[in-house]
């Protein structure tokens, strides 16, 4: 049987059938039917991902097929890529619904429905091979994770950010529409692959450059590359935790891989002499992106708007990984998506056992409290060393796949900014850990002043309860041991090569043809200079811990004119992202411009 | 003279920006994002529009006759619920917006900064 | 291109901009609702009934009423604010 | 940033913005002239294929009816982040609405009232006119839907009581929304059991202009329609309840 339809389908019943018998569902009812909906997705996106590592799999809806050349229904069109993300999307669902747990107020089963939609929003866009199909499900996507985003209505912050989030999000999926109305007008066809097919024959012009431009920064604005990022650490500082662990985990991500998906399935052929441009504009978007991130990563106190910025740091190096348009490129990306996936959610469970053990997210606060929470500590470094890309952990097997792909295209200057990013990443969450859990910094634990109530006089409890633990732990355990598994790199590298070659993907879609069999990857081994660039990397995040910990006792003229500088360069960055809405559009306006420009230039 | 529905398609979604970034008030705010999202229901439509074709219901015309494009329609129509749910969320936001901050301005918000 | 197409388009694009620059929200509702109507007829000079039929319970109706709703919660809240102080 | 900061980035963004939008329509065939087989292809079939005189109906419903479950399912969403997002002010510190303690009348006039509740028959019949002919006449579940939601809201301002008790019960406004969704989906499925893909036609597709034909169409549409009524009653009642909600408080 075809379990391709089942992998929406059953979570929008479950979410039907909940809010049908509202009234009369207790919260124990709406969890158990919201997690076993979602481990069924689990079941079925991973049958699709064994399925499919030997090639697309096509699902027409409707039972309406190919008919004289025309796709006639809606497609999903499955590919190892598609169905491996589903069940990164589905695997973290499943965490976030055991952290909820705790959560006393969900509202059942309001939340629970909300948070199935939001599942079948994101596996229905990774799996659909319909270019309408795919706005739609990135809508059902985009609403349930407003109304996931303010759920915290009774804060200030929750409200501000959800509508930030909402409206730029909103924009972006009219970006993309205006792109769908171009294509449809230009090939009259909604399907991947059949566009692939009818591009190539009209003229080579402006509509199909300014076509994927705006699906482009539509998907960008999802995916929060600078300078379409302002919402992301407004949405995801403010949504409750388990709800965070999915945006960063997975929902950035989305972004990325939608753009590699219409680029190889859609534009490639049509655009292909443009290559090179893309490759430049992309790649200089990425590390734009990586850096910002970076940066304002360390300047944060507040613990999860720091792993909000870490997100989008990391979403930058994912786009260079796309942009390179190669096999090494995307395979390196997608590697270090699954790990560094698993390892920010593993960062944000344990933010959010601090939360609920501390009653605060803030540093500076935290570090009154002085040492404690020994085992959180441990999984919080863990989650730094993960971002630092150390061996073991995944994420060193996908940045050194990633720093071949770079040398090979002849950006071997970008591996600096991939050390640069994960350093300042990597140190702003030691650097926490510092505080949090050790108390160092600022001249070390000091008494709370007296407006300052201590976490037990707050109510606090005095232990992290298992099913806040017991997720946190496994999702660590994840991001190590996937760096692990034997034949991990190969595979990815083998889907990498079916993601990115276009036309056979077109032929499956349209003729039903078999994909072509591809050599197995050779073993593959991570060069030395990876190991070297890991050290670099690791010495860089201790060195960005220790300045943001000591750094005030060193004194001199010298320090004082480097601070100086960097408080100048710092400043205007931080005041950019100033929360308002009308700023945010503003700069989403002038990206699209600049984007729209900059192709203009490369393609032409 | 036939450019003029996709010149008004671009106008629409250029004054409903310019309408989302000098807003004072988030109800006007949220209104102007449903101009924008008016220009891709003139955008779609157009592009589907064939001339001196009917609409594509065949209860009192022959089915030989020419029709406009059913698709266009149809991704408006999706279009238009999709504007309703929108509209309808940041409301609700706006309502709390209001709750907390005792204004609508954004430019008086600003619980979230750096 | 028709007569009535081109007027529409131009009642469109004028409609589109006065709502913009209606700043108090209970009158761009009521600009709102004319534009939701000058949309429906366009959109069936283009031949697209079911659209324009949406767009009027849409458009015309639902969301100035949406819009409606929610402001007249809003003033309230001002008006106690006022009375408190 | 400032007020003028931020104006000198949107005049320049919007002049670039503007540049790429009129680059990209240049492209588009002129206006009248599109030719896309896709779309002929789909208005051409709709009767022969599935005896409905409605190609739009058929397109939405049958060609691509996935696409139209997923938008749905969206206002569905919408409809509970709604719920969600107001929840707070129904359990926190506004009192919530007792039925006796809120008898007000709502209109204005006895005389105003009976013309309301004379106008709820027409609107209900119109509505249900809408969603069962939705395969043969524009129109369909969601012009319907909305109707069939504005007769019954027309009710509730009707209405002697603002109570909200008989006249808006969440339970039913929510049970509603949900079996229209939860239907379509089981629609689907009964697709995959009976003949073979989600949301493939399995019901006899009857003789063309009757009320009864297009397969499974007309039952979509009374899916479509139940959840869209229930979906826009619930976020029109929230917003109706924190009014209510103010004034209580006020009392």
């Amino acid at each position: 049987m075809d379990v391709a339809p089942l992998a929406v389908a059953v979570p929008l019943l479950a979410a039907g059938l909940l809010t049908a018998i509202a009234t009369r569902v207790n919260r124990w009812f709406a969890e158990v039917v919201a997690v076993a909906a979602t481990l069924a997705v689990v079941t079925f996106c991973a049958i699709l991902l064994v399925r499919t590592t030997s090639g697309a799999e096509v699902y027409w809806f409707g039972g309406w097929e190919m008919h004289r050349g025309i796709a006639v229904g809606v497609s999903f069109a499955v590919d190892a890529f598609g169905a491996g993300l589903a069940t990164l999307c589905s695997v973290l669902m499943v965490a976030a619904l055991v952290l909820m747990w705790r959560y006393r107020e969900t509202d059942p089963p309001h939340f629970q429905t909300l948070m199935l939609l939001f599942l079948s929003g994101m596996v229905g866009f990774c799996l659909s091979g319909d270019l309408f199909n795919m706005f739609v499900f990135f809508e059902l996507m985009s609403v349930a994770a407003f109304a996931l985003a303010g759920y915290k209505i009774d804060e200030d912050e929750a409200v501000e950010g959800s509508l930030n989030f909402a409206v730029t999000n909103t924009i972006g999926s009219f970006l993309i529409l205006t792109g769908i109305a171009l294509v449809y007008g230009r090939t009259g066809a909604l399907n991947l692959a059949q566009i692939s097919e009818a591009l190539p024959n009209g003229p080579s012009d402006g509509l199909l450059v300014v076509a994927f431009c705006l699906l482009a920064a539509g998907f960008f604005v999802k995916a929060a590359v600078v300078p379409f990022h302002f919402w992301l650490a407004d949405a995801y500082a403010v949504a409750p935790t388990p709800v965070c662990l999915l945006f960063a985990g997975a929902m950035s991500e989305l972004g990325i891989y939608a753009v590699g998906r219409i680029w190889f399935d859609g534009f490639a052929d049509a655009l292909a002499v443009h290559a090179d441009g893309l490759r430049a504009v992309l790649v200089i978007a990425g590390c734009l992106t990586a850096l910002v991130g970076g940066v304002m990563c360390v300047l944060q106190d507040h613990i999860k708007r720091l792993l909000a910025f870490a997100t989008i740091a990391y979403v930058g190096l994912f786009l260079i990984g796309l942009a390179l348009l190669t096999t090494d490129g995307i395979a390196g990306a997608a590697v270090y998506i699954v790990a560094d996936g698993l390892g920010k959610a593993a960062l944000f469970g344990a933010a959010g056992i601090v939360q609920h053990r501390r009653r605060s997210v803030s540093q500076r606060r935290l570090r009154c409290y002085g040492p404690g929470l020994p085992f959180t500590g441990a999984l919080w470094v863990v989650g730094a060393l993960s971002f630092a890309a150390l061996p073991p952990f995944g994420t060193f097997l996908g940045k050194s796949l990633l720093e071949e792909g770079l040398v090979k295209e002849g950006y071997g200057w970008v591996i600096a900014v991939l050390i640069v990013t994960s350093a300042l990443t990597a140190g702003a969450v030691l650097r926490a850990a510092g505080g949090i859990f050790l108390g160092w910094g600022a001249g070390g634990p000091r008494k709370a002043t007296e407006e300052e109530t201590s976490p037990e006089e707050e109510g606090a409890p005095e232990r992290t309860p298992a099913v806040l633990f017991i997720p946190t732990v496994l999702l660590a355990m994840g991001a190590l041991a996937i760096g692990l598994v034997p034949g991990l790199v190969e595979a990815f590298e083998g889907a990498a090569e079916r993601f990115a070659d276009g036309s056979s993907y077109v032929a499956t879609v349209l003729r039903g043809a078999d994909a072509p069999a591809i050599e197995a990857a050779p073993s593959y081994s991570a060069p030395m200079s990876a190991y070297v660039y890991s050290a670099l990397t690791l010495a860089g995040a201790l060195l960005v811990a220790a300045l943001g910990l000591f750094g005030y006792r060193i004194q001199g003229s010298i320090a004082g004119a480097v601070t100086r500088v960097g408080q100048r360069v710092v400043a205007p960055m931080r005041a950019l992202h100033s929360g308002h809405i009308g700023d945010y559009v503003a700069w989403l306006v002038a990206g699209v411009a600049l984007l729209g420009g900059s192709f203009a230039i490369a393609l032409q | 003279m036939s450019f003029l529905p996709y010149a008004v398609a671009a106008w629409l979604f250029v004054i409903g920006l310019y309408g989302i970034v000098t807003s004072r008030n988030l109800v006007h705010l949220i209104v102007c994002l449903s101009v924008v999202q008016s220009s891709t229901y003139v955008l779609l439509l157009a592009v589907g529009y064939r001339t001196n074709a009917t609409a594509p219901i065949f209860a009192d015309i022959s089915t030989s006759r020419s029709v406009v494009d059913p698709i266009v329609a149809t991704l408006t129509l999706t279009d238009v619920v999709v504007e309703a749910t929108v509209v309808a969320l940041l409301l609700a936001l706006a309502v709390q917006a209001h709750r907390r901050f005792g204004t609508l301005d954004p430019n008086e918000m600003g619980a979230l900064r750096g | 291109m028709t007569v009535v197409q081109i007027a529409a388009l131009i009642a469109v694009a004028f409609g589109g901009t006065a709502v913009v620059l209606a700043r108090d929200p209970a009158r761009q509702a009521l600009v709102a609702s004319v534009y939701g109507l000058a949309l429906a007829v366009l959109f069936l000079a283009f031949q697209a009934p079911d659209v324009a039929l949406s767009q009027i319970v849409v458009g015309a109706v639902g969301l100035p009423a949406m819009i409606m709703f929610a402001l007249r919660k809003i003033i309230r809240r001002e008006e106690v604010d006022r009375e408190e102080r | 940033m400032s007020e003028r900061l931020r104006l000198t980035v949107f005049a320049a963004g919007v002049v670039g913005f503007g540049a790429v939008l009129v680059w990209g329509l240049a492209g588009l065939p002129s206006f009248g002239d599109f030719d896309g087989r896709y779309g002929q292809y789909l208005a051409h079939a709709a009767v022969p294929e599935r005896h409905a005189t409605s190609a739009v109906a058929v397109t939405t419903l049958d060609f691509r009816g996935f696409d139209t479950l997923i938008e749905e399912f969206i206002l569905f969403t919408a409809a509970v982040g709604v719920v969600v997002l107001l929840r707070v002010q129904r359990a926190g510190e506004e009192v919530p609405a007792e039925p006796d303690a809120v008898r007000q009348p709502t209109a204005h006039s006895g005389s105003l009232r009976s013309v309301i509740t004379a106008l709820v028959g027409p609107f209900l019949l119109l509505g249900l006119a809408i969603v069962v002919h939705g395969h043969l006449t524009p129109g369909g579940g969601f012009q319907g839907g909305v109707i069939l939601m504005a007769a019954l809201f027309l009710v509730y301002l009707g209405g002697t009581h603002m109570r909200l008790g008989p006249f808006r019960p969440l339970a039913a406004t929510e049970a509603s929304e949900g079996v229209g969704a939860a239907g379509f989906a089981l629609i689907g499925l009964g697709g995959i059991v009976v003949a073979g893909a989600y949301l493939e036609n399995f019901l006899p597709f009857g003789r063309v202009s009757n009320l009864v034909s297009g397969g499974d169409i007309p039952l979509l549409n009374i899916a479509v329609g139940l959840e869209v009524m229930g979906a826009l009653l619930v976020v029109l009642g929230e917003f109706l309840d924190q009014r209510l909600l103010m004034r209580k408080g006020r009392l």
